[in-house]
Order: structure tokens, then C-alpha cells, then sequence
């Protein structure tokens, strides 16, 4: 559905991260599920002319300052990186803007009680926040959390306040391990027992090195990915990645705005420029 | 006053309004049957259809350029069979005519393609995509040669009853003539423009920003150049002619119409917002009732100088 | 770190950097006196310029559109005697290399205009423009037959002994057979793009909005198309280019480099912001000292793919 | 100058007319004469792309909260008609524009203690504040201001606290006299006394009927025009209009920015599609 939004708060969080809470819709709240992405127009103008894909951080209803009405809401958590989350930056309460979603394919939360591993470099972060929130119901999660720097790694004790343990590292050491993610969450499942799943969100080469410490381990995995979009909803064909039996003669393109953006790592082929 | 009537028929095509949506830029239709009423417009052109399944090319395949877009999707389709399999049982649902936009690497192919669509009662008509700048086979050689151009719509032309549109590329020196030989070679009606061939560069990586090193260029950018071709081909050429290019309002529309088009179409809008069609025919038959315009065909060709 | 090497040459002319101003938009220079230092860019082109007086269209001559503006100003000027008596004691008294658009009716007045500029020292060199679309007669002929244009710049080339750039229109179906007939007929340079030919509406008024009907398309919009050709030419032949196209910034003026520019122009740029082409060639200097680049040559053609 | 203004106030005067004040620099302030204008950026990306020229309705230099602070300012008045009046309407206090000027060739203010009429119809009226507060200090000075309708005749008790005499008309009798300000204006001038000087601003047939009426009363007139406009700066010869003496052989097309936006009335062929 394609609804206008109402901005309730826009915080900066940590320098160059925002959380923005936007008013939706009941249907969009009750229809949204962890992993699936929105479409924001950020300006009326053609300038920037397409939408924005961000990630659903959160969904929920919040009380207002009338006791009888609750507000229903959907967060999400962005990095200024160019020209349009610049833009989004400057958005202050009671501002609109035009939404679409919720799109793609979310993750599967598969068996309960499991041990669950979340994955999550940079703002990769953000659409694990509401995966966590109803993962916790049935399991026990632990979070992987990198960044370049401290303040690349974001809304730990959001996490930790929902009982999720965490592991920190950064790639300067700022805070937690210096090292990578993947470094850290090697060693986690080294030591680990028990049956697990991996959901990773994050830059191209930390996805492919989760996918890969999945294939050797043999651990379920679920990666949500990026790609440039215009449509969001399947029809341009421009944000393609390759499936895993792609090749020229045999396509196997699977859009990251519908068939995804949460793939089983074994549908994808890992070469591909992205 | 009574609602105003936005019929309008293009080669034989009956549309219930000018708008249609673009190749391209609304798969199959069925991807934005969840946004908008298909039934509320005009007609919808499918995605370049090819004999075989086409991987189309790397990515990035789209980039972001002041008021427009790039894209390089180099045609990538299921191919005929699959079409006609999966795609055509969902177009039976809808009474909105459908217009199949062919691509072929050689004049059989058109040929092929055209004679087996012929047989599908749910394709309303072609729209024979000459012009497609990003597939370096052929593609942009008919599109722009004029006698290559007559060879491929004649061939299209014999191998159909149904209505014929040619889709006409901006890449040209001179659109007319293009006009002139694929109405020599039968076409019922012209469509213009297809996108204007560009390019973008990353400076930080100092790359092409496309995989495809260049692709074709739409959106709001193009508005200018699109109405320019479609008044140029309007005056010049009888066939029925569908303005294409930045179309992103009624207002807009309006001014192809007054051009001298006979329907639109509308790309690049449906992604900034999956209801544009919709929201364009609406508006354009508000403004007909607010100026007392009693029929939309009024408008087409009535610019004044 | 040292300061970046920014000068370029371009057929012989030496720029302290490689930005110069766009024809017809920069006026004669002395109109951009007050709000810049002249002295900071690496040439001026001034306003084409004919034998006699010229006229221009009637207005409206210039409309907004998305990303871009068109014009139809038809080459209003001065004509050369008084360019010579009234405009060139300005530009006596600055540095920078001042380069003369010139435009002619017929093959006869670009030799006139070229042996009568030959002999003006404040002439550093001729900018032909075969491509301006405003002026039915002759321009757009010159512009897009590569037998024409090559006749044209045959005549200026053998009436001076100046450096002769060649300004090519982006109206045509292959700008590299063009832009081979003007390195063919001695052109020490090329530079593109001129404007895209477009049109405007008033819904309202049902009437084209310029008064010329059709105009040319500049600015931030046309900068793919531009980015494509100086790519597309580059590649394919010898001389120096010169990108012009939508450049509003040191970033786009670095791409164009990157794509096989070795100067660029600035142009509609100027309109939105009087100190653009200082701020530009400010901005490239500090690109390249962060990036420690020590000499912007390094970046002419230097795209990777 | 090109120079960065801050919104002191934008406020909304009339139904879909607006008076900005913009700080400028003293130099503006000191340079500035009446009828000359500005062209603003509304906004720094592509949409809209050109600046909008606007009239300069008045300069000044204004108290602050800090006693020893005086701010320079600039006032426009403008009318909201399309994309870029209506993104102006949405500049709050400390918003930032960039603003290039004092452009053009204002009113000369002639001979004092003559009687000056000023004649303005709808925002034409903007420019002849300014013009009226310098006039006053020698002259009598007479207003005749027409619009549509009452919301479309501004500002009269600002003139009329200049001591401007004021006749005010519009179109559908809603405020002032029912007809057209020259209706108004020509009345006037058959029963008036003395050496005059005309001042008008307002759409062109407004004062191609000005210009007729000086013309056949002999009385001096100076009229300011509008024109699409890109530059601002005599540089794109895309505002122009036709002279006097204009022809296909005799060009003679002057620049509303640079050599206007005043004219006399006897520079012009008023012959012209506007
Ligand atoms: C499914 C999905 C979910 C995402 N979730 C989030 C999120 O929760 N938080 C967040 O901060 N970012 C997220 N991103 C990335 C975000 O969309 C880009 O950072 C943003 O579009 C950049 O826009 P810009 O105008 O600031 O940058 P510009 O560089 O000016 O953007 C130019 C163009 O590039 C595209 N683009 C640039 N970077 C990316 C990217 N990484 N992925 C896709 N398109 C890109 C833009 O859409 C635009 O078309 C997500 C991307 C996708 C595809
Ligand atoms: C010297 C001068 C002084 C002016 N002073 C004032 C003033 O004090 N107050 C005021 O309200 N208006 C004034 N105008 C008119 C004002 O510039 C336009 O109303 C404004 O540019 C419209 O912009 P828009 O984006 O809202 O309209 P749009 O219709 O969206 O504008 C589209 C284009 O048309 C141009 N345009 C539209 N109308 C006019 C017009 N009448 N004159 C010139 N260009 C136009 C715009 O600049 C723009 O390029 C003046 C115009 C000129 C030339
Ligand atoms: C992503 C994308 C894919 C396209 N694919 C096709 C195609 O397959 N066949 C075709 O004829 N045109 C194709 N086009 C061109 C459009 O149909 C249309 O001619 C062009 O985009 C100009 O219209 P617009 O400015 O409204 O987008 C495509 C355009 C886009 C943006
Ligand atoms: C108002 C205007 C007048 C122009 N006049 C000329 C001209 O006289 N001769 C010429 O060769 N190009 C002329 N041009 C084209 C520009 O020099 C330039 O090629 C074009 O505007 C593209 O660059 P831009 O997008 O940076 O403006 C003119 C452009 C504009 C906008
Ligand atoms: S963004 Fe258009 S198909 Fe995925
Ligand atoms: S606005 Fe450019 S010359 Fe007047």
C-alpha cells in the first residue's frame, strides 16, 4: 500500500544515524512483517526523483496524548549517505511524506526455541531490530554487531533491552573487539552447540562471508540484501542479483525488491558485482 | 454537466482513456494490481518480449540522473513461452486491453514473435520495440536506419492482423523519416519516444556507473525532447501516434495531446509512485470536466500558434 | 602537498584551468564582472557571433523545465563591427583566453567571420557553432550532414590561422560520424554538446510557450546525453574535446574529464549562480589536492571498466 | 552580490500574497535603489532550477534584541502563482536562500516637489513602496492602486502611513471604486494641476494603458516591466523586449534586467507579445 506518513520524531542517534518514526496506517502495522523494506518519497519535487528502499526497523502503536487513541507507527534507522537521507535528515515533526510498503520477502523465523544468530554490520543493523523483537518470543537470540568505528555500531541496549546477547566489535577497536564481525561470530560458533540459524544484514562482503562460514558449518542461513531500486515492486528489473544456477544461457535473476530482500544464502550466487 | 468521454481508439484499440503505462516499467501488469485498479486505465504495455528467455545485462543496471533515470536492464524477459504460460492467464482476468512490446535480434525473429502472438486472443496489439538502445545486437540499427526500420515493421506487418504500433527511438537525426518508412510499412500507429541514450559516471570509482557502461534515459528530464518528436511526427505523418517520455501528470499528458498525440504513456512516473497511471487518468478527466471539455479527442492535435 | 596542476591546452591554447564558460551564456564577459574574478577560469567563449546584427526570435525565448531549460533566444547579437569596436577593448584588459562562437547563414559568412577574426589579437581562438537549432536556416543543416560540416570548418579553417574548435549538436543519430568529418576538414578541437531540441506547452493558453515553438534543451537534465557523446567521441577520435552539458559542479566537470574532456564548459550553470564557473574551478583544485592528485591531466580519459 | 539571506519573517498579508524579510548584507542595503530587484534561489536543488526575480519592496536597517545590533534587511512582496512562489510560502524564520542583486536599472526619481502619481495593479504594486518612501521626503505623492478584488489591493495603510494619497479600485468593486485603475487614473489626471512624473507597475496591458495615457498627455512616465527571466544579468538575452525603434533589419531589443525592469515609456514599442 502506498500511504502519507507523518513524521512523529527524527533522531539523530548517533552521528550521521537517524531514527525516524513515521505514523502508518493500522493495515500497515498488522501487514508488515521483520525484513521487509519501504519505499520513501523523500521529496514532492523530481529532486531526488526516485524513492528510497530502508529496511522496516520497527512497527508498533504508541499511546498519544489522548488516552483513547493509539497511534500506530513504523521506525526506521538510516545513515546519511547522499543526497536523499540528507535530505530526510532535515525532516521535523509534523512534516509528510509518501510511503510504500511493506515489500518483499522478510525473513522466516523457522522453528521456534532454536538458538538464533543475527548478523548485522553498519546500518545492516536496522531491519534486525524488529526481527529480534519477535524472535525473542520463542528463542534465544544473540546479536553480532559491527561497525568501522563506535559510532557505526547502533542501538545495542535497544537490543540488550529486549534480552538479546550481543557481541560487539569494530574495525578501529573503538568499541568492543577490534576485528570483524565474522571474525567474532566464527569463533562463537566454534565454541557453540545446538541447532542455529544465521540472519545477516550488512555490506555485500560481510554477507558473503557469513554465507560462507554457513556452507562450511552447515548452519541455516537468511541474508538480506541491497541493490539500487526504482520500482520496489518487481517491474523494472533494475535491482537483480544473480540466482545461484545463473548464467548466460539459463537467467537466473532474482529481484532483491521482490523475490527478497531476504534470500536463503544457498538461492544466490556469490560472484556478482554489487 | 455530464462526465466527459476519454475514449479514445488507437489502431483499432479501444481504450476507455488515453493512459497507457510503458514497456518496462510495469512488468506484466500483475506487479501493481495491489496499488492501483487496473480496469481504470486506458491500455498496459508488457515488458520487450523476445523469442528466447533473455538474461539482460550486469548490474547496476539503473542509476539516478538530474530529473531522470538510466537503465541498462538490456531486455531481460521469460521469453514467448513462459509468457504465454504464466503471464497471458492473468491478463485474461483484466478487460483493460494489453499491447505486447516485441524484441527480436534478427528480422525473423520479429517475424516469429509477431506470427505467434498473433494467435493469442488476449494480445490486443504490438508494440514493435525498434528502439531499445541497450542491446547491441540490432536493436538500435533498426531503430535507426530508415530502411531497416521499414524491413522489420513489414515483417511484423505480414506476420499479423492484429494492430501494429512502432516504437520509435529519440536517437535520430531526423524522427520523421524513421515515421515516415514504418508507416510506408504498414504500422497502425506510432509510438514515441523510447529513452534518449546516456550515461553516468562514479567519480569516486572512476566508473561507468552502469555495467553497461551507457543506458537510456527517462523521466521528467526528457519531457522537452519527447514533445518536440511528437508534434515534429504529429504534423508530418496520419497514423495515430502515443506520446511517450517524463509524462507525470495530467498536465502532461495534456500537453502530448495537444501535440498531436492520441494516447500516452506513462514509465518512469509508476515507480515514483505505483499509482500514477490511475491518478493521471483521473485528473485528466477532472480537468475535461472543469473546463467544459465534452470529449478528450478535442484535444488532440489543438495546439494553437 | 603542492597545489594541483590544473592548466590544460586546447589546440594550442594555454588555460590556467580547465573550465571555461559556455557560449551565450556568459554574455561578452564584462557581464560577469562584477560577481566573479575573471581571472579565475580558463577561457571565455562569448555569444555566437554573425557578420551583420542579428535580430533573435520574438519571446517568450526561455521556459523552465524539469531539470533543465529550453531557449529559443535565436542567436541575437551584435554582429562583428561592433563585437569588434564595442566588446573586444573588455576583453583587452583581462587575461584569460576569450574564444569567438562564431555562426553563419551561409558557407561564405563563416569564412568572412573567420578571416575578419583572424586579425584580432584578443582573439585566442574560434569556436564554430554548426549545431545552434534556433535559426531555421543553414545551422541545423551544417549541424547534422557530416558532408556539410565538413565543408564548414574547411572554410574557417583555411581563412585562419587561429586555433578552430568545432561545436557539435547532440541532434543527431551517430555524433562520431561528425565528429570524424570536422577532425577530417582541420578542426583542432571539438566541443559538445550544444542543446538538445525541445518543446514546451501552456496547457492553459493552448499554445507552445516559446515564441519560436521549439528551443533548446540545457542544463542539469541533457548531462547523461552529454556524458555519453564526449565518452562515444573520445574514443573514437584524435582531437582535444571540450564536454559540455548540465555541468554544475566539480564533480560533474571531473566526470566529463574522466570520460575524455580535457576542458569543459560551464553554461546554464551560470544562470543559476554568477560565481559557478569560479566555484567550479575552485572546487576541482581542492578534489585534487584532497585526493592528491598533482595534475588534472591525469584524469583526461582516465575511466576504468 | 550574491549573498546568503536568512528568513527574518515570511508572512502571508493577503490571501496567497506573502512579505518577506530576508537579512542582507549592508552593502545591499546602502546599493539598492527603488525598482530595482532580486533574483532569489528557492531552492538548492534542480527544482526549480532558475531564480525568480522579484522586486525589492523595501531596504532598511532594523532594531535587534541585542541593543547594539542593527540588522540590514530586505523586504519583498510577492504573490503566489506557481512552483516556486508557493516553495517561498514555506520559508520559515532562519531558513537560508541565496540572493543575487540589487539588479537592474530602478526609477529615477526626477526633479523634486513635482506631484508624483504612482500607479500600481495587483503585486505590480510591490516596487512603488520603496519608490513612495524615498519620494515622500520631496514630493506629493498619489497612489492609484487597482487589483482583481479586495485581497489583491496590498499594503494601503503602509502608504497611506507614508503620507501617500491613496485611490484604490478593483476590478469587482469589492474595495475602492468598481473599474480599472487607469479609469481612476485618468479622471484624475483630466482634473489635476501641475508637473507630474507617472510611476507604474503591473501587467502589460495595464501599462500599455498607462503609456497611452502619458503619452497623449504629455505627462513623463516610467513604467517597470516583467519578463521570463535566466539570468538576471544582461548575459542570456532572454528577457528581452522590443525598443522603440525596433526591427527585423534594426534590431533594437533592450533587456528588462539590465537596461529595465524600468523603462520610459517612450523607449518601448509597446506593440509586443508579452
Ligand atoms: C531493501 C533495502 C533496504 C535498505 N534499508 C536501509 C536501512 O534500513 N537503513 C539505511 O540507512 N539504508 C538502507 N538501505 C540503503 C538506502 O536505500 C540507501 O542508503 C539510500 O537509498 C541512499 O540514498 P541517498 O539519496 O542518500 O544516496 P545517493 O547516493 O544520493 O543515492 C543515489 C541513488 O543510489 C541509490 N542507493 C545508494 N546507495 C544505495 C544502497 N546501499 N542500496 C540501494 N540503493 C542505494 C539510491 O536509492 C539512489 O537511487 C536499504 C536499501 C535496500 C535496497
Ligand atoms: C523584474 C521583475 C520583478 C518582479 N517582481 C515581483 C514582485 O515583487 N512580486 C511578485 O510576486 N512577483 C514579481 N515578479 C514576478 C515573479 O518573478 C514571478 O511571479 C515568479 O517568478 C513566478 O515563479 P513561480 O515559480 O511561482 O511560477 P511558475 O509559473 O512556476 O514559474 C515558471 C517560470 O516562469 C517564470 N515566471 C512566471 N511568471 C513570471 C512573471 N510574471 N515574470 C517573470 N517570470 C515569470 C518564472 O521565473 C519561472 O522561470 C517579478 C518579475 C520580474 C521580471
Ligand atoms: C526500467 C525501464 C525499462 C524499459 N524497458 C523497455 C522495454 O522493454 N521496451 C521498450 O520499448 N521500452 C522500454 N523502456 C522505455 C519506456 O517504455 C519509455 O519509452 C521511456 O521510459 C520514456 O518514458 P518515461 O520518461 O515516462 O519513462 C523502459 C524504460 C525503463 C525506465
Ligand atoms: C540562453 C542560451 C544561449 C545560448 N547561446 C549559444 C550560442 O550563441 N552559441 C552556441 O554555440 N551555444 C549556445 N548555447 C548553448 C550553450 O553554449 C551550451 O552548449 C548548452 O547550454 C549546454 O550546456 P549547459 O547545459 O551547461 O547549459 C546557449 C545556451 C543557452 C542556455
Ligand atoms: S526495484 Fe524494480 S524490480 Fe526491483
Ligand atoms: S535575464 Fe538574462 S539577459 Fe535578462
Amino acid at each position: 500500500m502506498n500511504f502519507k506518513a507523518t513524521v512523529i520524531t527524527n533522531v539523530e542517534v548517533s552521528p550521521g544515524y537517524f531514527r525516524l518514526r513515521l505514523t502508518a496506517p493500522q493495515f500497515f502495522v498488522t501487514a508488515a512483517s521483520p525484513g521487509q523494506f519501504v519505499m520513501v518519497r523523500v521529496s514532492a519535487s523530481i529532486d531526488p526523483l526516485l524513492r528510497r528502499p530502508f529496511g522496516i526497523f520497527d512497527v508498533g502503536v504508541m499511546a498519544t496524548e489522548y488516552p483513547d487513541v493509539q497511534q500506530p507507527f513504523l521506525d526506521i534507522l538510516y545513515k546519511v549517505v547522499g543526497k536523499g537521507t540528507a535530505m530526510l535528515a532535515g525532516f521535523h515533526h509534523g512534516d509528510q511524506m509518501e510511503v510504500l510498503g511493506p515489500l518483499g520477502k522478510g525473513f522466516g523465523t523457522g522453528e521456534p526455541s532454536e538458538g538464533k544468530v543475527l548478523v548485522g554490520g553498519g546500518v545492516g543493523l536496522a531491519p534486525l531490530y524488529y526481527l529480534a523483537r519477535e524472535l525473542v518470543k520463542e528463542s534465544r537470540v544473540h546479536l553480532f554487531a559491527g561497525g568501522r568505528g563506535r559510532d557505526d555500531v547502533l542501538c545495542i541496549t535497544e537490543f540488550e533491552r529486549l534480552g538479546v546477547e550481543t557481541y560487539v566489535s569494530t574495525d578501529d577497536g573503538t568499541l568492543g573487539e577490534r576485528g570483524l564481525v565474522t571474525e567474532v561470530l566464527e569463533r562463537y560458533l566454534a565454541n557453540g552447540t545446538g541447532a542455529k540459524t544465521i540472519y545477516a544484514c550488512g555490506p555485500f562482503p560481510m554477507l558473503k562471508a557469513v554465507a560462507e562460514i554457513a556452507g562450511r558449518t552447515g548452519i541455516p542461513c537468511q541474508v538480506s540484501l541491497e541493490a539500487y531500486m526504482a520500482c520496489g515492486v518487481g517491474a523494472c528489473l533494475g535491482c537483480v542479483v544473480k540466482g545461484r544456477d545463473h548464467s548466460e544461457a539459463t537467467p537466473d535473476y532474482r529481484c532483491v525488491c521482490k523475490d527478497g530482500p531476504v534470500f536463503d544464502h544457498t538461492e544466490l550466487s556469490w560472484e556478482q558485482r554489487l | 454537466m455530464n462526465t466527459p468521454d476519454l475514449s479514445v481508439e488507437i489502431a483499432g484499440i479501444k481504450l476507455r482513456n488515453p493512459v497507457m503505462t510503458a514497456s518496462g516499467t510495469f512488468g506484466y501488469g500483475a506487479e501493481f494490481a495491489r496499488y492501483m485498479d487496473l480496469e481504470s486505465i486506458g491500455a498496459i504495455i508488457t515488458k520487450g518480449l523476445s523469442i528466447r528467455p533473455k538474461a539482460g545485462n550486469a548490474t547496476p543496471r539503473i542509476v539516478e540522473t538530474p530529473g531522470g533515470m538510466l537503465n541498462a536492464i538490456g531486455l531481460q524477459n521469460v521469453g514467448i513461452d513462459a509468457f504465454i504460460a504464466d503471464k497471458v492467464p492473468f491478463l485474461r482476468t483484466i478487460s483493460t486491453p494489453v499491447i505486447v512490446n516485441v524484441y527480436g535480434n534478427t528480422l525473423d525473429e520479429y517475424g516469429e514473435l509477431a506470427g505467434r502472438l498473433d494467435r493469442i486472443p488476449e494480445v490486443a496489439g504490438l508494440e514493435v520495440n525498434i528502439s531499445c538502445p541497450n542491446v547491441k545486437q540490432g536493436g538500435i540499427v533498426f531503430g535507426t536506419d530508415p530502411a531497416a526500420a521499414y524491413e522489420v515493421v513489414k515483417m511484423v506487418r505480414d506476420a499479423t492482423i492484429k494492430p501494429v504500433i512502432v516504437k520509435l527511438s529519440p536517437n535520430v537525426t531526423d524522427v520523421v523519416t524513421m515515421a515516415h518508412s514504418c508507416a510506408d510499412a504498414g504500422a497502425d500507429a506510432l509510438s514515441l519516444i523510447n529513452t534518449l541514450t546516456g550515461m553516468a559516471i562514479d567519480l569516486a570509482k572512476r566508473k561507468p556507473v552502469l555495467a553497461n557502461i551507457t543506458g537510456g534515459l527517462s523521466g521528467p528530464a526528457i519531457k522537452p525532447v519527447a514533445l518536440r518528436m511528437v508534434w515534429q511526427v504529429a504534423r508530418a505523418v496520419k497514423l495515430p501516434i502515443i506520446g511517450i517520455g517524463g509524462i507525470m501528470s495530467a498536465t502532461d499528458a495534456l500537453e502530448f495531446m495537444l501535440a498531436g498525440a492520441t494516447a500516452i504513456q506513462v514509465g518512469t512516473a509508476n515507480f515514483l509512485d505505483p499509482t500514477a497511471a490511475q491518478t493521471i487518468a483521473r485528473d485528466m478527466e477532472r480537468y475535461l470536466a472543469e473546463q467544459g471539455i465534452a470529449d478528450v479527442k478535442e484535444l488532440i492535435g489543438a495546439l494553437r500558434s
